[in-house]
């Protein structure tokens, strides 16, 4: 058992930072720092494409189609100088995360070709289509429906929370492809192109005024039939093995983001004399103390070589960050007082922490709620039975 | 045991469920929330029509000789529509400090307009504030309602004034504020002439208590509608194929809300019947109903976003203007663990 | 809406606390401020007998059957002063709050006659047995079974928690009575002499070292065929009834006694310091709100007329008080510190305080848990659909 | 990403799991309890077949040469079992106080007396302790297993002495415990000659460092059994005609006792791991994992009663072991919001 890294690593650290910390005080100054999601998209998809050139787009992936092969820790160390150094989250983090690893896993070789190389050059933007109005955290009940007609799939239905669609080139669909299947069984997971006549994307306005999320409305969209990854109606299959590769070493960048966050509120209540609060300092400890075991877990979770076994870490921590986060957003608050519920702006828009303090509420919805984590950890960790599903 | 409402108490929460309900509907909440956060028309016909304005004040100062209680019932009925209008700060903190405290003739002066609606008053805190014989000179931060209020109500360390909104030396900023409904404006006085209270000690005194219950009470209101609405969602809204309120993880939850609002319900009746009978304990009660009402609140309204789900945090679902609302009164008057540590020095006997 | 009691009322205090103050100082001084459930059990009947020779045993019943017809305003002052003057808890408050009702509402003339006089005079004491080792929560899994033979009903089987069982000469007993029922049918309500050959009563010891409830053992133990509250295979209606009454006046007296406990830790942190430490200031604020609102919702409750409306107050209480002492418990360890956790005594017994924090665990498991309390709050009080049973 | 256990600590764990399970059973505990809190025959062969009593202690010094990751395998799998016997006090406090701080003589004296389990000692702080010329006069007030040590580790504000159990004007008094596995002495000393240790100041700083880690580690294996035998008793537990552990409500607190322990398990080898390798965030590391561990724990032990229903609470079920030693170690070497108020000291710079 061992935390330190070793002196190769630190000499690849040193390296990222010297790339990233170059391109954030060079070119790419403009954009050091931003932390919404929805701000600069023109700018940071240049940005992908830079990150592409220089081949740090996607550095765990295999060198023939454009990573680099790391290590795992040098992964990490990637990710924590990433989030140091200012730069914002990644706009292809769908493509990075979830899609080229899929299409690594379970994708032909033509798809492999046609788009691991252009996601890591930052050339192809990837959101997903899975939640629908009525299948929020169920994706069971997905009702998007996909017919083979003419050699196409034609798709009809309405996606929500298609994060990024707005910036999007692909988008990858859960759908059902067989007429009055229901459950798991009969859905098809197909990738299609984003920019035709059939998709029409609106932003969701949220709570914080700003609009990360979108509904995507599929009317006679298509695309051509050898679109779907694995074979049709294996898409359950797919979409679980998707959701198991949201976890991993882009945890460490976001625990960066999470640091600043947690340091600005230190700031904050250093300056205005929040920290002589006995109550303040405990909450600030906690907070300290729970973001210091994300990492540690995450390292956990990285350092288990033994996948057979469930990972304890890695099933927990998704609850773990948004419920950290969520009470995160109350102590800013609670440090920042009134003059938190004030901004300067006219068009209720928010500095980073009131605005942490009203995006988090949907941390512990999205991606699973806490409801259902607590669910999987009790089902899949501790061997409980199955929350039955009903017939209505 | 008489710690239930009269029927005259029943009926006054009634109409005023019904006038909320049908006037402060969330198209008008939400137009008034594009502007300063006043819907004028709800305003104009609660004060002139539904003659609520003027409970809380002493029939022999012009008012409907009810107490608290009555304040309570309303602004519990206001609070379950997060109501846009500025009852709180120019009827319960300005029109409760000038009864209390000011002179006869600004009662007389005063009472009347605030009562029919047709002055708005707002009420702000400068602890800074002085009278250095050339005017007062200060800033008050965070005026609920400030930017529609002709005059005010300004209290420092030594003192309550009356501040005309035009007098020379007066600037007033409305401020873009997280609670829409309620927005807050800053308001800072040069050299500003203003005509004090008679007895200023007694008149804030009177905001105080009278805003501790009227804030635990439109929390109250508004953590019940979080419930209720919540119920409502839960009875229809299907997922896995079940009825998700056929979870026991989602009963479990509306039923913690219940525990708490149960609770809530309790400490405001409690706080505003004590004081309007001046028991011993009023202040403690009144305390506590802040801080653990708005706390009720802020949990309701954050488990109504989680149990809706996606669509609980979006725009266009009403319940971020509940949640706004809970932390606006959590944060109002002293936090929660202000209040704690006020009721705390009472227990170990560190106040007179 | 009025919170201050009456000229009357407060006329009727003071010759409650009168009488109360001069037993306590005078014949009874030696059982003033006991708290434990199962000290001086002698002593505690004779006291129940000289409440009953004042006839201030169950003031709130009928004058003809040895109560006083007391208004509810009396009853709740008669608690408090009762808790007030450092008076132990009732021996026969299962008699007086539980047994006495059920009979008064559903008891036959000569059951009536046989029995509230006497339990009015301290005369007969009674315990309850309703919970089985199988059936902790779940009053409809009991298996006792009795069978009418000869005139007479034999009992068999097993029931747990039966408080005061080894102080009481009656026990009422939930027996299924209907071989090969299940669930709520076929149930009986039998009302059964304590002392006789076949019940056999054992206690249990529990964590902090005492023994406040027993195993009660049945083994063809008899009673009359007429000793039957209702109808054979109606316990079930008549259970829930009695379990109806457990929420009323003496929840005011309960909680003098909480007041008591709350004012010892408020003492100890005065002497100790830990009246300082503002984070212990917050949770005995905390916990002083949080009994005046006890006080303020069981006012509410005993106010309320409408009985045909659900009363949240009542609904909520027993959740409400379990929760808040079991914190009570654990906020006294943290006042009092390592102190809480060694006594004096060689014999494992514990002073008033840490016996808290050890007894007040059971507090969120009998009388229904926290979970049934909220699975009813949830489908009684918010018309959630009801939670299956299984039918294993 | 080596932050797992490496084969050899594997077996390691493996090897005092199977012992502590196999030994440290209920019968025994019990049996223990009655009496000193030490079960001596566990004690024996721990010391002397298992060869574990020497981990942490430096080769050099005759021990075993691994560090604080491998005596927080032992310090958990002894907590799993609430196991009854001495380390914490003798081998983990004192050895290493003797280790770091104690002079040559006294480290070879004594550290092989401790490691063979020969000897037990305990470890009393005691702020007031002074040596006024006549010997040491003070008093410790709760010293883990101090009626059964044979010599003290007694620290003061300014100094750390090597006491033993009958020189004369040590008065030891067993006291009645909450936690009849680890009982506490009362130790006085009047006029008592020791032998000051040589850098009290290390010494002192060694036996915190392992102590708070060991307390954290012992929290965890504890936590984690409490979660088990829970889950083992829901998958056999029939309850409305259901398996209990299909209850939603019930899963849900199983899953948050996992939540919790999962961040317990990171902060201990984080503690672990960071102190053996001598990290700058060593000494915040064991703050955090002391008190959230500690927190789980007692969080898990609670949760273990409750969802047992009565008999949770019964003396013959184990539940009210882990829930006293639970509590116990929540208030070992200082609480959960003095480590925490320590690193929000250390967060705001407020420390060297």
């Amino acid at each position: 058992m061992k935390l330190g890294f070793s002196t190769g690593d630190e000499l690849f650290r040193q390296e990222c930072a010297d790339w990233l910390n170059g391109q954030m005080s060079g070119e790419f100054k403009d954009i050091k720092g931003i932390t919404k999601l929805t701000a600069s998209p023109e700018r940071r998809k240049e940005w992908e494409q830079r990150l592409g050139e220089a081949r740090w787009g996607c550095i765990g992936w295999p060198i023939e189609w454009g990573g680099r092969g790391a290590t795992l820790g040098q992964q990490v160390i990637f990710a924590e100088e990433y989030a140091r150094a200012g730069v914002p989250g990644r706009v292809n983090h769908i493509g990075v995360e979830l899609a080229g690893p899929t299409i690594l896993a379970f994708g032909t070789p033509e798809q492999k070709q046609r788009f691991l190389p252009s996601i890591a050059k930052g050339m192809t933007i990837f959101c997903q289509g899975f939640s629908e109005p009525n299948a929020g955290s169920d994706l069971a009940g997905v009702r998007t429906a996909a017919r083979l007609e003419g050699g196409e799939w034609v798709v009809n239905g309405q996606k929500i929370w298609t994060s990024l669609a707005h910036i999007a080139d692909w988008i990858f669909v859960l759908s059902r492809s067989e007429k009055g299947s229901s459950g798991p069984n009969g859905l098809t997971f197909l990738m299609m192109e984003l920019r035709q006549p059939g998709i029409e994307v609106r932003g969701i306005k949220q709570i914080n005024g700003d609009s990360e999320f979108n509904e995507t409305f599929f009317t006679d969209a298509r695309c051509p039939a050898d679109s779907l990854i694995g074979a049709a109606g294996d898409g359950w299959r797919i979409a679980m093995g998707l959701l198991a590769f949201e976890r991993g070493v882009s945890t460490l960048g976001q625990q960066m983001g999470f640091r600043n966050e947690l340091d600005e509120i230190i700031r904050a209540a250093k300056e205005n004399g929040a920290a002589r609060s006995p109550l303040i300092r405990q909450r600030i400890a906690k907070a300290e103390i729970g973001l210091r075991l994300m990492r540690y877990g995450a390292l956990r979770m990285l350092s288990n070589a033994d996948h057979s076994k469930i990972d304890g870490a890695a099933l927990t921590y998704k609850i773990q960050w948004a419920s950290w986060r969520r009470g995160l957003g109350e102590l800013a608050m609670d440090v920042l007082g009134q003059a938190g519920e004030v901004t300067d702006t006219n068009d209720y828009e928010w500095a980073a922490l009131p605005n942490l303090f009203l995006f988090s509420r949907a941390d512990t919805i999205y991606g699973g709620t806490n409801q259902i984590q607590r669910n999987l950890i009790a089902e899949r960790g501790l061997g409980m039975p199955r929350e039955p599903r009903g017939d209505a | 045991m008489e710690f239930a409402f009269t029927s005259e108490q029943k009926m006054i929460a009634e109409t005023a469920r019904v006038f909320f309900t049908e006037n402060a509907t969330r198209e008008r909440t939400r137009q008034a929330m594009a502007c300063d956060g006043v819907d004028y028309a709800l305003w104009a016909s609660f004060c002139q029509e539904l003659g609520f304005s003027a409970i809380g004040i002493p029939e022999n100062l012009g008012g409907a000789g009810l107490g608290l209680v009555e304040m309570a019932i309303i602004a519990e009925a206001a609070g379950a529509q997060v109501a846009a209008f500025p009852m709180f700060g120019s009827l319960v903190l300005c029109a409760q400090a000038i009864a209390a405290g000011g002179g006869a003739g600004q009662r007389e002066d005063l009472l009347p307009r605030l009562m029919s609606g047709e002055t708005i008053a707002a009420y702000g805190h400068a602890a800074t504030l002085v009278d250095d014989g050339n005017g007062l000179s200060g800033e008050a931060a965070f005026v609920a309602h400030g930017a529609s209020a002709r005059i005010f109500v300004v209290t420092g360390n030594n003192g309550a004034w009356i501040v005309k909104a035009d007098a020379p030396g007066v600037s007033i900023a409305q401020l873009t504020t997280m609670d829409q409904t309620r927005p807050y404006a800053r308001v800072v006085l040069s050299g500003v002439v203003g005509e004090p209270l008679a007895q200023p000690g007694k008149a804030i005194a009177a905001a105080q208590r009278a805003g501790f219950v009227a804030i635990a009470a439109e929390a109250l209101g508004g953590a019940q509608a979080c419930l209720d609405r919540t119920v409502a969602y839960a009875r229809e809204r299907i997922q896995f194929g079940r009825s998700i309120g056929s979870f026991q993880a989602y009963k479990h939850r509306l039923a913690d809300m219940m525990i708490e609002i149960e609770q809530a319900r309790s400490a405001v009746y409690w706080a505003a019947c004590a004081t309007d009978e001046g028991a011993v304990d009023a202040e403690l009660a009144a305390h506590a109903a802040k801080s653990f009402a708005a706390d009720t609140y802020f949990m309701c309204a954050g488990n109504m976003i989680q149990l809706h789900g996606g669509i609980g945090f979006t725009w266009e679902h009403d319940a971020h203007l509940f949640f706004k609302r809970a932390r606006a009164l959590q944060s109002m008057l002293g936090n929660g663990d202000w209040h704690r540590e006020q009721v705390a020095a009472m227990i170990f006997g560190e106040m007179a």
